[in-house]
C-alpha cells in the first residue's frame, strides 16, 4: 500500500508491507523493519532496529497532529484535504484582499471607515481576544472597500473583517 | 481556620489553591463562568457554582455576584489566585464589609501598592530607591508629552491599576505616544477597570529580579529570597528562576532588606512580591509590589521549601509569622516555563481550541502545575496560560538539562503552544551562561521559527502516520476494543446488541 | 561519563534510571521480556531488545544474553536496578570480566555483603552491633533446630543471598521449622539463584531503620541520614518515612557514622544502604548492607535534596566524592507509599490484569515513580509493585495528610491494589503518633476490610453508574465522536465512508 | 427509566430521567438533581445541588469499576450478568468441594496424594506467582478425591486444583 503525506509544502511517499505488528515501510529509497505497538488509542510504540520511539497522534481536518519526543509535526493527508473545508486556517490577507483575524475574538475598534485610504501596515481594526489587543493592519496601501463588522461583534477566524481595493 | 474557602478565579492557579485547601481540610467552592463548566477547578473543588456569563466583567470579575455565592454557601474567606480580583482595592473592601476574610493584604494596603505612582512616592519616602518617571497619572496627552519629554525616551507605559504586562507598552519616540496611550488605557480597564496609565524611564538590558516575601497582620515579615524573571515578552514573564546568577549573598541580603522595608512601608500583610530592576551596574530600582500569590510562586517553594498558598491561607488566618528569616535557606536550583497556548511562529498570538490529546511530564523534580487535560477546550475569553513547567535540580546546569527534558516530555496533541519555543530557550548559549537580561526574547528570539529541518524524528513521524493510515489495525477491529474500556463505547456495543 | 548504559530490569525502577541517564545525556538501552514489549521503560529507552520468554531466569536474570546485548549495542555499563541481578556477585563479575561497569560496588564486596553470614562476621570484627544468630548457613535440619533451641523462640529464617523479604519467615515454635525452611529455600533459590538460609534471633516490636550511604572507589564515604521502613507485612515494606521520629541528632550522628563504618569495612563503594534494628530501649543492630538503589531511595532524595541514581552513575563512572558530610541537611519530611498490585483484603495476594483507567496525583510535593498506564497489562511474572507514591512537607503531620489526599487522588480501575489499605495505614492514629514498629501491620490490620459501609460517596456512585448505563449519550452519538480524537476511530469511521 | 445495580449482595433501584446534561434521580426515597458532564471517556463531572463530584468509571465483565475521591467501587448489573461467564471469579472453596487458585500462577509443590485424609488449613498446593509463594490450604476437612495438575504447571483462577471430598 502506498501512502503520500504532505508537510508544510514538501510531499513524502511511504511503502507500506504489514503482518501483524511488523511493518516494512519503504520512505526515500530506505527501507525500515518496525514493530509498532498500539501503546493507546493516542500512542504508538516502535522498534525501528532496536531503536525505540513513541509518537503520540491524534487527528483533525484530514491532518495528523503528532509528537515525537517533543518535536511536533502536522501531516496532512492531500487526499483527505479536498474533502474538507477550509475553516481554521490563517486567511490574513494576501490574493484576497482582505484582512481577518488568525483567533476568533471581539472587535474593540475599527480605525477606518468606507472609502478611506490606508497606508501599508496602518492599523485598521484591534481585535481583543485573551485579554490581549491584536492590531490587525492592512498589508498593502489600499482603499477600504467594505467593513463586514461593527465593533463589539465577535468574530472568528477566516472571515473577511475589512475589504480591501489595492492602490497600485 | 476557615470553614470554607471560595475560590475567585479559574485555571491552573485555581486548581493549586484547591489542592492546598483539601491537604489543610478546609473544603472549597469554585466559581465558573458558563464557558468553564468542564474546567479543572470545578472537578476538583467540593462545592462549584455557576457565577455568570464567559465575559470576565460577568462573570471572575463579577463582584456582587462572587460575594453572594460565598454568602450562600457561607465561605467565611475567599481566596482571589492571581489577576481578576486579586488586587482590586473595591473587592477586598467589599470582603471586609461583608465579613468576609479576603486572603490577602487588606483594602488600604492594597489601594496603596495597587497605584504604582502612590506606592513610588510611599518608598520614595522610605528611602528605597525608584525609578524616575511621572508623578501621577493624567488624562492629557500634552501632559504625558511634556513628561515623557523631560524623562527622556525611550519610555515605558504602564497601568496603575495592575502588573502582569496588561496596558504596558514601550514607547521609542513621540510618534508612538498617542496610540500606545490609547490602546493602554482600553487594555487597563479591560483588565483592572480603571484605565489610569503613567509613565517611567525604560531602562536598558536589566533585569528582572523580584523578592518573595511574608507578612503578619502584626508587623511580623520575612522574605523568601529572590527569583529572577528576566526572560519576558510583551512585558510577560514566561521563564523564572530562583536563585538568580546575578546576585552574590551581600546583595541578596540587601535586596532582601529592601524587600521587607517595602512591604512594611506599605503597611502590607500576607503574601506579597516586591519587584526590582536589576541595571547592568547592580544598582537595583523598586518596581512594585504584586500583591497576590505570584504565577512564579512555585520556584520559590521548591528551592525554600515553604508552601506559599498554604502560607496565605494561615496568615489570613490571623496567625503569628511561623518563620523566622534566619532559618530560611535556598537549596539548589528551581526554572520555571510557563506554558501559553499562542504561536510563537506568529507574534504569540493566543490560540483557542480543544486538546485533542495531552501527555504530562513526570519525574523527580518536575512539577506540573496543570489546569488543562486531554479534551479539554481552551477559550478565547481568558489568560491563555495552559500550565507552568516547574523543575528543581541540585544546581543550575541540571535543572536546564531537566526543563528541557521536561518539555520535550510535554505533549499537547490540538491547539499551538510554546513548548518547542521555550526549549530553544532554555538550551540557548545565553541561557546557559546565564545573559538574562529582559531584553534576552528580542534580543535572541525575533522571528523565531521552529527548525524543520532539524527536526530529527521526522521520517519516523511519517511512518507514524502512515501505520495510523494502513487500515490494518482498525480492520483488525482490535484497537478500540482492545484499547478502550469506556463505559460509553461498550454501552455503544451492547445498544447495537440489542437491536439485533 | 559513559557512552550508552544498558538498565538490566523493568518497571517503575527502570523507568527511573532512563529518565536519569536522559538528563545527563547518556543513551540508554532497555532490554524486555515477550510479555514486557509495551512496558514503560521500552517506550521511554533509545534503544530496547528483546532479552527472553517471560520467566526471569531467561530473561531478567540471563546474564549470557544480557551481557551479549551489551556487547552488540556497545553499552559500556549496566545498571541494575533493584532486585534481580543487582546484589548477584556473579554477574557483577562477569561485567568487570567483560570490561563492562556495573553501576554499583565490585564483585568482591558483593559477595561479601550479599552473604549475611559472612558480612556479619566482617560487622563483628569492625565493633558493629549484630543480632545474635547462626554462624553460618546449614541444609541440615537438625542443625537448625539445636541453634534455634540455643537462640530462643521465635526465630526469624532469612536467605543468605538476598532481600526484600524473599524467603524471610518468622518461626515461632519447633513446629513450623521444618517447612518453613523448605518454602524459604525455595523462594530464596527462585529469587536469588541460591537456596542458602539461616536463622537469627527474632526482636520484638523493633523499628527498622536504615541508613542511606554514597562512597566513591578511593575510600570516601557520607551517610544521606536514615529511612524508616518499620511498616511492613510479610517483611516487605509497604510505607517508608524520613527522618525517623524514633532518632534524635546524637542518636541519628552515632548510627549514620556506624554505617560509613560498615560500608568501609565492606570495602563497599557506590550507593549502598546500611539496615539496623532499633529496639525499644534504642540499641541498635546491624542487620544486613543492602548493595543497591532501593526502593524507597525517593524520600532521602526529597530531604536531603540528592539525586541518587544520578550519584549511581557518576561514582561508577569514576569520580570522586562529591558530597561533604557536613554540608549535608535533612528538610521538611518524606514519606513513600508502594503500590502494588494486591489484594489487601485477601491476604494481599498479587492480582494480574489489565489497567482499564489510571489517574496519577499531581501537585505540589507529590512525585510519583510509576512503572504502569491506562490500557497496561500487569503479568503475574514479576514482583507486583505497580509504582511509588511519595510526598514530601514541610513536616511529618503535613506530609502524612498530603499523603492521604494523593492517595485519594491516585485511580486505578481494572486491578486490585493496596490503595485503600494505605490510606487506612496513613491515617491510622498509630502512624499519626509515630508508633511506628516493624509489628504496626500485624498489630493494627489483621483481616483489613475496606469499610463498605462508611463509604461516603455510595450513593454518587450508584448514580454515576445510572448515568453510564442511560443510553442517552451514546444514542446522541456524542461520546466516542466528541471525545476521542484517536487516529484509530477516525480511520474507523473513514472506513465505514468508504465502504457506502 | 429504572435501573439495578448490586454491590456485594445489597440491590439498589435508581429511577431516573433526563434532559440534555440533567438528570433527575430518584434513589432510596431520595431525588437528587444532577448536571453530569462528560470530561472524558472515562471520567464524569458531576453537580448536584452545588456539590461538585468527579466520578472515574470503567467496565469489564458486566461491572463498572468505579473511583470517587479514591473510594472504589464494584457495581454489578444484575440482568448483564447472566449473560457473562463466571471466569475471573474467586471460586477458592465452599460449596464446589476444590480448591483452586485465587491468581493464576505456577504450581511449585503439590502436597498431598489422591486419597489422603486432611485437616482443615493444611496446606494442599504451593502456587507461585510473581515470585511470592502462596499456600492454597483446606478450607474444611476432607478427602483427597482428585488432583488434576501436577508440579510445575501453569494454572488459572477459578480452575480446580484438587477435588475434595468433606468429612462429617
Amino acid at each position: 500500500m502506498e501512502h503520500e503525506f504532505k508537510i508544510q509544502d514538501k510531499t513524502y511517499k511511504l511503502k507500506i508491507e504489514s503482518k501483524g505488528n511488523s511493518y516494512k515501510i519503504e520512505l526515500d529509497g530506505k527501507r525500515y523493519d518496525i514493530d509498532a505497538e498500539l501503546i493507546s488509542s493516542n500512542s504508538i510504540s516502535f522498534l525501528m532496529d532496536g531503536q525505540a520511539l513513541t509518537a503520540h497522534l491524534a487527528e483533525r481536518d484530514g491532518k495528523f497532529l503528532v509528537n515525537i519526543n517533543g518535536e511536533s509535526f502536522c501531516i496532512e493527508k492531500p487526499e483527505e484535504k479536498k474533502r474538507k473545508n477550509f475553516a481554521g486556517e490563517h486567511t490574513h490577507v494576501g490574493e484576497k484582499n482582505f484582512v481577518s483575524t488568525p483567533m476568533p475574538g471581539k472587535i474593540v475598534k475599527i480605525s477606518v471607515k468606507v472609502g478611506d485610504e490606508v497606508r501599508k501596515n496602518q492599523t485598521l481594526v484591534i481585535v481583543e481576544a485573551m485579554k490581549m489587543e491584536n492590531e490587525i493592519k492592512s498589508p498593502i496601501p489600499a482603499k477600504v472597500k467594505k467593513i463586514n463588522f461593527k465593533e463589539g461583534d465577535l468574530v472568528d477566524t477566516g472571515q473577511p473583517i475589512v475589504e480591501l481595493e489595492p492602490k497600485e | 481556620m476557615f470553614n470554607k474557602i471560595l475560590i475567585a478565579n479559574r485555571g491552573e492557579i485555581a486548581v493549586r489553591v484547591i489542592k492546598a485547601c483539601k491537604e489543610l481540610g478546609i473544603p472549597t467552592v469554585a466559581i465558573f463562568s458558563t464557558v468553564d463548566r468542564n474546567s479543572l477547578h470545578v472537578q476538583m473543588a467540593d462545592e462549584a457554582v455557576l457565577v455568570g456569563p464567559p465575559a470576565p466583567l460577568e462573570s471572575y470579575l463579577n463582584i456582587d455576584s462572587i460575594i453572594s455565592i460565598a454568602k450562600k454557601l457561607k465561605a467565611d474567606a475567599i481566596h482571589p489566585g492571581y489577576g481578576f480580583l486579586a488586587e482590586n482595592p473595591a473587592f477586598t473592601e467589599r470582603c471586609e464589609k461583608e465579613g468576609i476574610v479576603f486572603i490577602g493584604s487588606d483594602s488600604k494596603s492594597l489601594a496603596l501598592v495597587g497605584d504604582k505612582i502612590q506606592s513610588r512616592e510611599t518608598m520614595q519616602r522610605a528611602g528605597i530607591p525608584i525609578i524616575p518617571g511621572m508623578k501621577g497619572s493624567s488624562k492629557d496627552i500634552n501632559e504625558f508629552k511634556k513628561e515623557a519629554k523631560q524623562i527622556g525616551y525611550p519610555v515605558i507605559l504602564k497601568a496603575s491599576g495592575g502588573g502582569g504586562g496588561k496596558g504596558m507598552r514601550k514607547v521609542r519616540s513621540e510618534d508612538e505616544l498617542e496610540s500606545s496611550i490609547s490602546a493602554g488605557m482600553r487594555e487597563a480597564r479591560s483588565a483592572f477597570g480603571d484605565d489610569s496609565v503613567y509613565l517611567e524611564k525604560y531602562i536598558e538590558h536589566p533585569r528582572h529580579i523580584e523578592f518573595q516575601v511574608l507578612a503578619d497582620k502584626f508587623g511580623n515579615a520575612v522574605h523568601l529570597f529572590e527569583r529572577e524573571c528576566s526572560i519576558q515578552r510583551r512585558h510577560q514573564k514566561i521563564v523564572e528562576e530562583t536563585p538568580s546568577v546575578a546576585l552574590d549573598d551581600s546583595l541578596r541580603k540587601k535586596m532582601g532588606e529592601t524587600a521587607v522595608k517595602a512591604i512594611m512601608a506599605a503597611n502590607y500583610s500576607n503574601a506579597g512580591t516586591v519587584e526590582f530592576l536589576l541595571d547592568e551596574d547592580k544598582n537595583f530600582y523598586f518596581l512594585e509590589v504584586n500583591a497576590r500569590i505570584q504565577v512564579e510562586h512555585p520556584i520559590t517553594e521548591l528551592v525554600v521549601g515553604v508552601d506559599l498558598v498554604k502560607a496565605q491561607i494561615r496568615l489570613a488566618a490571623g496567625e503569628k509569622m511561623f518563620l523566622k528569616q534566619d532559618q530560611l535557606k535556598q537549596r539548589g536550583h528551581a526554572i520555571e516555563c510557563r506554558i501559553y497556548a499562542e504561536d510563537p511562529e506568529n507574534n504569540f498570538l493566543p490560540c483557542s481550541g480543544k486538546i485533542l490529546f495531552m501527555k504530562e511530564p513526570t519525574g523527580p523534580g518536575i512539577r506540573h502545575d496543570c489546569g488543562i487535560y486531554t479534551g479539554f477546550e481552551v477559550s478565547v475569553y481568558y489568560d491563555p496560560i495552559l500550565s507552568k513547567l516547574v523543575v528543581w535540580a541540585e544546581d543550575r546546569p541540571t535543572a536546564a538539562r531537566r526543563m528541557l527534558t521536561a518539555l520535550s516530555d510535554l505533549t499537547v496533541l490540538g491547539i499551538k503552544t510554546t513548548t518547542g519555543f521555550l526549549k530553544d530557550v532554555v538550551s540557548h548559549s545565553d541561557f546557559l551562561e546565564g545573559k538574562t537580561t529582559t531584553d534576552f526574547i528580542p534580543r535572541n528570539f525575533t522571528d523565531w521559527k521552529e527548525k524543520e529541518d532539524n527536526k530529527k524524528y521526522l521520517n519516523q513521524a511519517l511512518i507514524a502516520a502512515a501505520i495510523m493510515s494502513q487500515n490494518k489495525f482498525v480492520s483488525k477491529g482490535q484497537a478500540v476494543e482492545q484499547e478502550s474500556y469506556s463505559p460509553w463505547q461498550a454501552l455503544g456495543k451492547w445498544e447495537i446488541g440489542m437491536r439485533n
